[in-house]
């Protein structure tokens, strides 16, 4: 399946991926009304690890075998088969956050609920990646994980 | 009726000719050398049948006259025209058919450089080139709609079909051609398919056209494939251009 | 207002050659009437021919034709002459009233053989010392104009349509194996009969119809080999570079032609290794000598003739071959009018030579 | 106290900034600041370059970069820029230096000559469909061509060089930009069929893919000079001098000498990397023969030496000089041309414009019949595809373009080069800003212009009825002067419009 991976060659920690993750899990799909006015806030599902000289998105990896699912007691967390998307149904998720300390990669983020990157479903080319200036991230056929 | 071209200026040829019109749907000119314009503009159901090397733009504008021309013809011929039919029992010289709304050209032998340049179709009107022999570069340059079929009859052993930078330019229309011509001919604006029967009806029946018109048997032409010229697409420089 | 060679003025034409295979003269009547075939491709502002062996009787001798628009002029040159050359024969060049011709200058033709003493500290050969020589009257020498100067052969024009021409010069009465023609269709010249074609240099000569787009690069090339363009004619360029090209370095004809129109890059690309390295090194060597922009030339010289289209062909250049004839027109039916059932006929192509040679 | 008054002023849309701080952690000036307690955002003007980092990363279009509009009393003489370099000079005692090129109003000759286009007499060509040429060979050229008896080629053509288009990437060392800048502008020329230029820097070994394309300098300095070095390169260049700073010698101060520019300068990490202004071993015409000559044995004449030099007054003679010292090329660099780092005194005021020179050369070169023998390249600010047309028909035979390759590549001609601070990854070493100048991206956008210009030049071609770049060259025929004086058109060798 295709995933995104980060390179962090040319991640040049701006974190534009952050907020346009933010912007493309609102309600608005506006960027100003995401960050400043909606409620309850959106939640980007990625974030950038490091500073300046070092840096690079954390983002979930899609796990052939996620642990997040396996841990998840509620079935919220499901690994969709056709796409192999892995994602979290708000409307089951609990907020125990058992997956959140599943996670090998620390790419599930702890709210109200858990919050996980969706590869947001179905589009073309997720919002992190088609908004990185500097193709830090990219969306390609990558082998298996996990 | 007969009328002498002799040696007249073309404005003097073409003023006996439209005095002819006036009475006679069927005119024949003989001894033509040279004169420009011969049915240039002629609109009707009239028939010329014109004996010697006609000028320059030959049924220029036409819309609807036969013409038949006993030898070669000139630069330009059909140069425009709209409706009709020329047929040329010899070679035409560069630039038959610019810009041909409709109508068909039938022309026995060689054609010289950019044939058919710019023929376009719209609605009902369909042109159409018949070229008996080969063609010169620039074979349906700009090539915007219409037909053209090129049968290479003749041809010398190492020549080709048709010069270089064919169908330069194209983006519309269909180009069929007897045998192969070097991919490095060709432009990168179009592709060559094999024909369906659609084409092969098409080209049935321009070549009946062809052999009822210079003694012509169609097995000697049936005996090689087809090949269609298409454009890859109606813009092929859609994307050339940035907007400031 | 400003006369060609202050100013460069675009024209259109008409042109024509017949030439006998066999290199048996025959009159001018017959040009004639093939070039007045195609009166509507100019405009009366210019006409010319050019013959080859017509003076049997000087054959070794530069026959110079000179217009002078004032003895003035004449004094000079004739001084200019004297001093350069030993003249065997000279007169005023026969014509005769025509209507359509007016304005004429003085016609003067000279049969001369380079003074021995002045070639020999020259250090040149003759041809190189006539055509220093013919350039530096036409430079130098206001209201002189040396406008043919080769050997056994004569350029004749004016201002007028050709068959006028031709009719003013007489030339019914010359005879040549080689005729070249020309109608000019200039866009507003006042007329000057220099501007006439064919140009002529030695024995070249050259007929030209198109206007060349690459007329700058072109004349600056060739003046860094010491020519001067004084008429600022694509003509007078075109005759020059052959002149660089085939006399002074050596290329053949067909080479020449072969620069002059250079195959596409795409085309060199496709080549055999050894074709392609050959085309590579002309046209990257002679790059300023590439012509652009429409042109068909009919260029006569001793013993035959060149006609080339440009690359693109976006003149019109027929060619037509009986027994004993070649012919070449910028119409069929100019052929046809004199040759009216030709063995063959076809059609120049572009970047494509012919050349024609007298047998023998 | 800072006498200094802001340049420019940056105005943040409060509406409109979501605070996500990308300003503050892309600007290397540190204009941007976030409160750490309260994570609201403001500006320090006064380190504010004008380099747009902020105001195109930020991603709801928030900031505007203005002139401060706090001014100092107006004057035509004592401008706020003069004034500013007083206060500057007065701080620090040092020589004014800035990066780009000559910003003062200077006529541009470009901006004041007309093209021909062909109508009815000629057929202007239309370069989408009919075959249009912008293939040069560049190199010196044989007096003529020889066929032996069986039409062969007898004549050995002295080494040339293919470029598909008549522009090729002017030098621009790695050390004074970035490694990712270079290999972009590498692959540019290598996927549009040109050449790019390593400067006095050497070639890194992450560009040896790229050699194939390469001009390789030898400068003063001499740096990264060796025979794989000379070996690699397509031609090579002989630097003279630069437009930006005729007369001048370069200076890569030791902290940009990290350990990649080291090892490709072959020179210690840390040291300063000073050409000096002359060759010292050209004092003379002659010399420069025998330093054509060194090279072409070395490299076993294998390559067309080039040598480069800035246009100067007596460009015209210094250039028939050049051609006669065996130099197969001539590259002429105009006086606005740009430059890591210079004199702002020389960049504002030594040297000539490139049309003034280029025109000279060219017409000295015919007038001594050498110009058919040598190749004549332009440089100093090609800033659009009709500036290389009219330059070509001037009389070169290709340019060179630096300024508007980097401008393609985000440069926004801040002159900050030599700071070495360049917040879009071009002239800077540090890793943190050069990694943010990814080759995948601006390759493509280099080679974008390039495709783009040569689309225009083939565009601007047909309209003049030529469809081949060597019926441009030299063809000034096709210009026309505007509003230029008697001298300035005699010089230019071209006539008025109207004429």
């Amino acid at each position: 399946m295709k995933r995104i991976y980060a390179r962090e060659q040319y991640c040049i920690n701006c974190r534009l991926c952050e907020c346009f993750c933010k912007t493309a899990h609102s309600v608005s799909k506006d960027i100003i009304k995401a960050h400043k006015t909606e409620k309850p806030e959106p939640v980007s599902r990625l974030f950038v690890e490091g500073d300046n000289m070092l840096s690079f998105a954390v983002n979930c990896r899609h796990c052939d075998k996620p642990a997040c699912v396996e841990a998840c007691i509620t079935g919220a967390m499901v690994k969709d088969p056709e796409t192999g998307i892995v994602i979290n149904n708000s409307e089951r998720c609990v907020g125990c956050l058992s997956c959140v300390l599943a996670c090998p990669y620390g790419a599930v983020k702890a709210g109200n609920i858990a919050y996980k990157c969706d590869l947001c479903r179905g589009e073309e080319m997720p919002a992190c990646v088609k908004n990185c200036p500097n193709r830090a991230l990219i969306y390609i056929e990558g082998g298996s994980e996990r | 009726m007969i009328i002498s071209a002799n040696s007249k200026h073309y404005q003097n040829l073409n003023e006996d000719l439209r005095k002819a019109y006036a009475k006679h749907k069927k005119v024949t000119i003989k001894d033509v050398n040279g004169q420009r314009y011969i049915g240039c503009g002629l609109k009707g159901d009239y028939n010329l049948d014109i004996f010697g090397t006609p000028g320059n733009d030959l049924a220029a504008y036409m819309d609807g006259p036969v013409v038949r021309v006993s030898g070669n013809v000139q630069d330009a011929a059909g140069n425009t025209m709209g409706s009709g039919e020329i047929t040329v029992c010899g070679s035409a010289g560069d630039a038959p058919g610019y810009a041909m709304r409709g109508g068909t050209m039938y022309i026995k032998s060689n054609v010289g450089y950019r044939c058919g340049i710019h023929m376009k179709e719209y609605k009902n009107s369909r042109p159409a080139i018949v070229i008996g022999g080969c063609a010169g570069s620039f074979l349906g340059e700009y090539m915007a709609g219409g037909i053209i079929i090129i049968l290479g009859l003749d041809k010398p052993r190492d020549a080709e079909i048709a010069g270089y930078r064919f169908a330069t330019g194209m983006h519309g229309g269909v180009i069929y051609l007897r045998g192969g011509i070097p991919k490095a001919r060709i432009s990168n604006e179009v592709m060559a398919l094999a024909c369906d029967e659609d084409d092969k009806k098409i080209i049935s029946q321009y070549i009946d056209g062809y052999c009822s018109r210079f003694n012509y048997d169609r097995k000697d032409i049936l005996n090689e494939e087809f090949v269609k010229i298409i454009p890859r697409s109606k813009r092929p420089y859609a994307n050339m251009y940035a907007y400031v | 207002m400003l006369k060609e060679g202050q100013v460069r003025i675009p024209s259109g034409c008409a042109i024509a050659a017949i030439m006998d295979k066999q290199a048996k003269p025959f009159s001018g009547s017959e040009i004639i009437k093939s070039i007045a075939l195609m009166r509507d491709r100019s405009n009366g502002l210019g006409g010319g021919f050019a013959a080859y062996g017509i003076y049997p009787e000087y054959k070794e001798c530069f026959a110079l034709h000179i217009f002078y628009d004032n003895n003035q002029a004449k004094t000079l040159a004739e001084e200019f002459l004297n001093n350069h050359f030993d003249i065997k024969m000279c007169g005023v060049i026969p014509t005769k009233p025509t209507a359509g011709i007016k304005n004429s200058p003085k016609i003067w033709r000279y049969f001369a053989l380079p003074n021995k003493i002045r070639l020999n500290s020259s250090g040149k050969n003759e041809d190189e010392y006539t055509a220093r020589c013919v350039i530096r009257i036409n430079s130098s020498i206001p209201g002189a104009y040396v406008f043919s100067s080769g050997k056994n052969m004569g350029a004749f024009k004016a201002v007028g349509f050709p068959e006028e021409v031709g009719e003013f010069y007489m030339l019914d009465e010359y005879k040549a194996y080689l005729w070249t023609a020309h109608g000019r269709f200039p866009t507003n010249t006042p007329g000057w009969w220099g501007g006439a074609h064919p140009f002529t240099l030695l024995n070249w000569s050259i007929v030209h119809n198109g206007e060349i787009s690459s007329y700058d690069a072109n004349r600056r090339y060739v003046e860094m080999f010491g020519y001067k363009c004084n008429l600022q004619t694509d003509t007078e360029v075109i005759t020059y570079l052959f002149d660089l090209l085939v006399r002074k370095q050596g290329l053949s004809l067909e080479t020449a032609a072969k620069v002059l129109t250079a195959p596409d890059w795409d085309i060199i690309d496709a080549m055999e290794q050894e074709e392609k390295e050959k085309y590579t090194a002309l046209r990257a060597t002679y790059s300023g000598a590439l012509i652009n922009g429409p042109f068909s030339i009919i260029l006569g010289f001793d013993g035959g003739l060149v006609a080339l289209n440009d690359r693109l062909k976006l003149r019109a250049l027929m060619a037509a071959e009986d027994k004993e004839k070649i012919y070449f027109a910028s119409e069929e039916s100019a052929i046809r009018v004199v040759c009216p059932n030709p063995d063959t006929l076809w059609s120049v192509e572009g970047g494509t030579p012919v050349v024609a040679k007298v047998r023998g | 106290m800072n006498f200094l008054n802001p340049e420019f002023q940056i105005i943040r849309d409060k509406d409109r900034c979501i605070k996500c701080g990308a300003c503050v952690r892309q600007c290397s000036y540190e204009v941007h600041v976030s409160d750490k307690d309260t994570g609201e955002l403001y500006t320090n003007d006064i380190n504010c370059v004008a380099c747009h980092r902020c105001t195109s990363i930020c991603p709801t279009r928030t900031l505007t970069v203005k002139k401060n509009e706090s001014v100092y009393r107006e004057s035509a003489n004592w401008t706020s820029d003069y004034i500013n370099q007083i206060f500057r000079q007065a701080e620090t005692g040092g020589v004014l230096l800035s990066g780009m090129s000559n910003p003062q109003p200077y006529p541009i000759y470009w901006d004041k000559i007309l093209l021909n286009a062909s109508q009815v007499t000629n057929p202007s060509i239309d370069p989408l469909r009919e075959p249009m040429e912008t293939r040069t060979y560049i190199g010196a050229k044989p007096d003529k061509i020889e066929f032996d008896s069986n039409g062969k080629l007898k004549t050995k053509m002295p080494p040339q060089v293919k470029l598909e288009m008549p522009i090729m990437f002017s030098a621009m060392s790695f050390g004074s930009i970035s490694l990712n800048a270079q290999k972009s502008l590498a692959a540019a020329a290598q996927q549009c069929g040109t050449l790019f230029n390593t400067g006095e820097g050497g070639l890194h070994e992450e560009l040896m893919p790229y050699k194939d394309c390469a001009i390789v300098q030898v400068a003063s300095g001499r740096f990264g000079v060796s025979k794989e070095y000379l070996d690699m390169g397509r031609i090579i260049e002989i630097k003279i001098g630069q437009g930006a700073k005729p007369g001048i010698g370069g200076h890569l101060p030791g902290e940009k000498i990290n350990e990649d520019v080291s090892k490709t300068r072959m020179i210690p990490i840390g040291t300063d990397a000073i050409s000096p202004a002359p060759h010292h071993d050209i004092y003379s015409i002659e010399d420069l023969r025998q330093l054509v000559y060194s090279l072409k044995e070395a490299t076993n004449y294998q390559k067309p030496v080039s040598v480069k030099i800035a246009a100067v007054h007596n460009s015209a003679a210094i250039a028939s000089g050049i051609a006669r010292a065996g130099a197969d090329i001539i590259v002429l660099d105009g006086f606005r041309g740009g430059t890591g780092a210079a004199p702002v005194r020389i960049r504002d005021n030594v040297g000539i414009p490139i049309e003034l020179a280029l025109a000279a050369v060219d017409e000295r070169l015919r007038s001594e019949s050498l110009r058919s023998k040598v190749s004549l390249i332009a440089a100093g600010s090609f800033r659009n595809s009709a500036d290389v047309v009219k330059g070509i028909a001037l009389g070169a035979d290709a340019v060179y373009i630096a300024s508007a390759a980097l401008i393609a590549m985000g440069c926004h001609m801040c002159r900050q080069c030599h700071t070495g601070k360049c917040n879009w990854g071009i002239a800077t070493q540090r890793s943190d800003l050069v990694k943010r100048l990814n080759p995948e991206i601006m390759s493509q956008r280099a080679a974008n212009l390039l495709t783009a210009w040569n689309h225009e030049i083939k565009e601007m071609l047909g309209g003049m009825g030529i469809n081949s770049i060597d019926s441009l060259r030299g063809n000034r025929l096709m210009l026309r002067g505007i509003g230029l004086s008697q001298k300035e058109l005699d010089i230019l060798g071209i006539k008025h419009a109207g004429e």
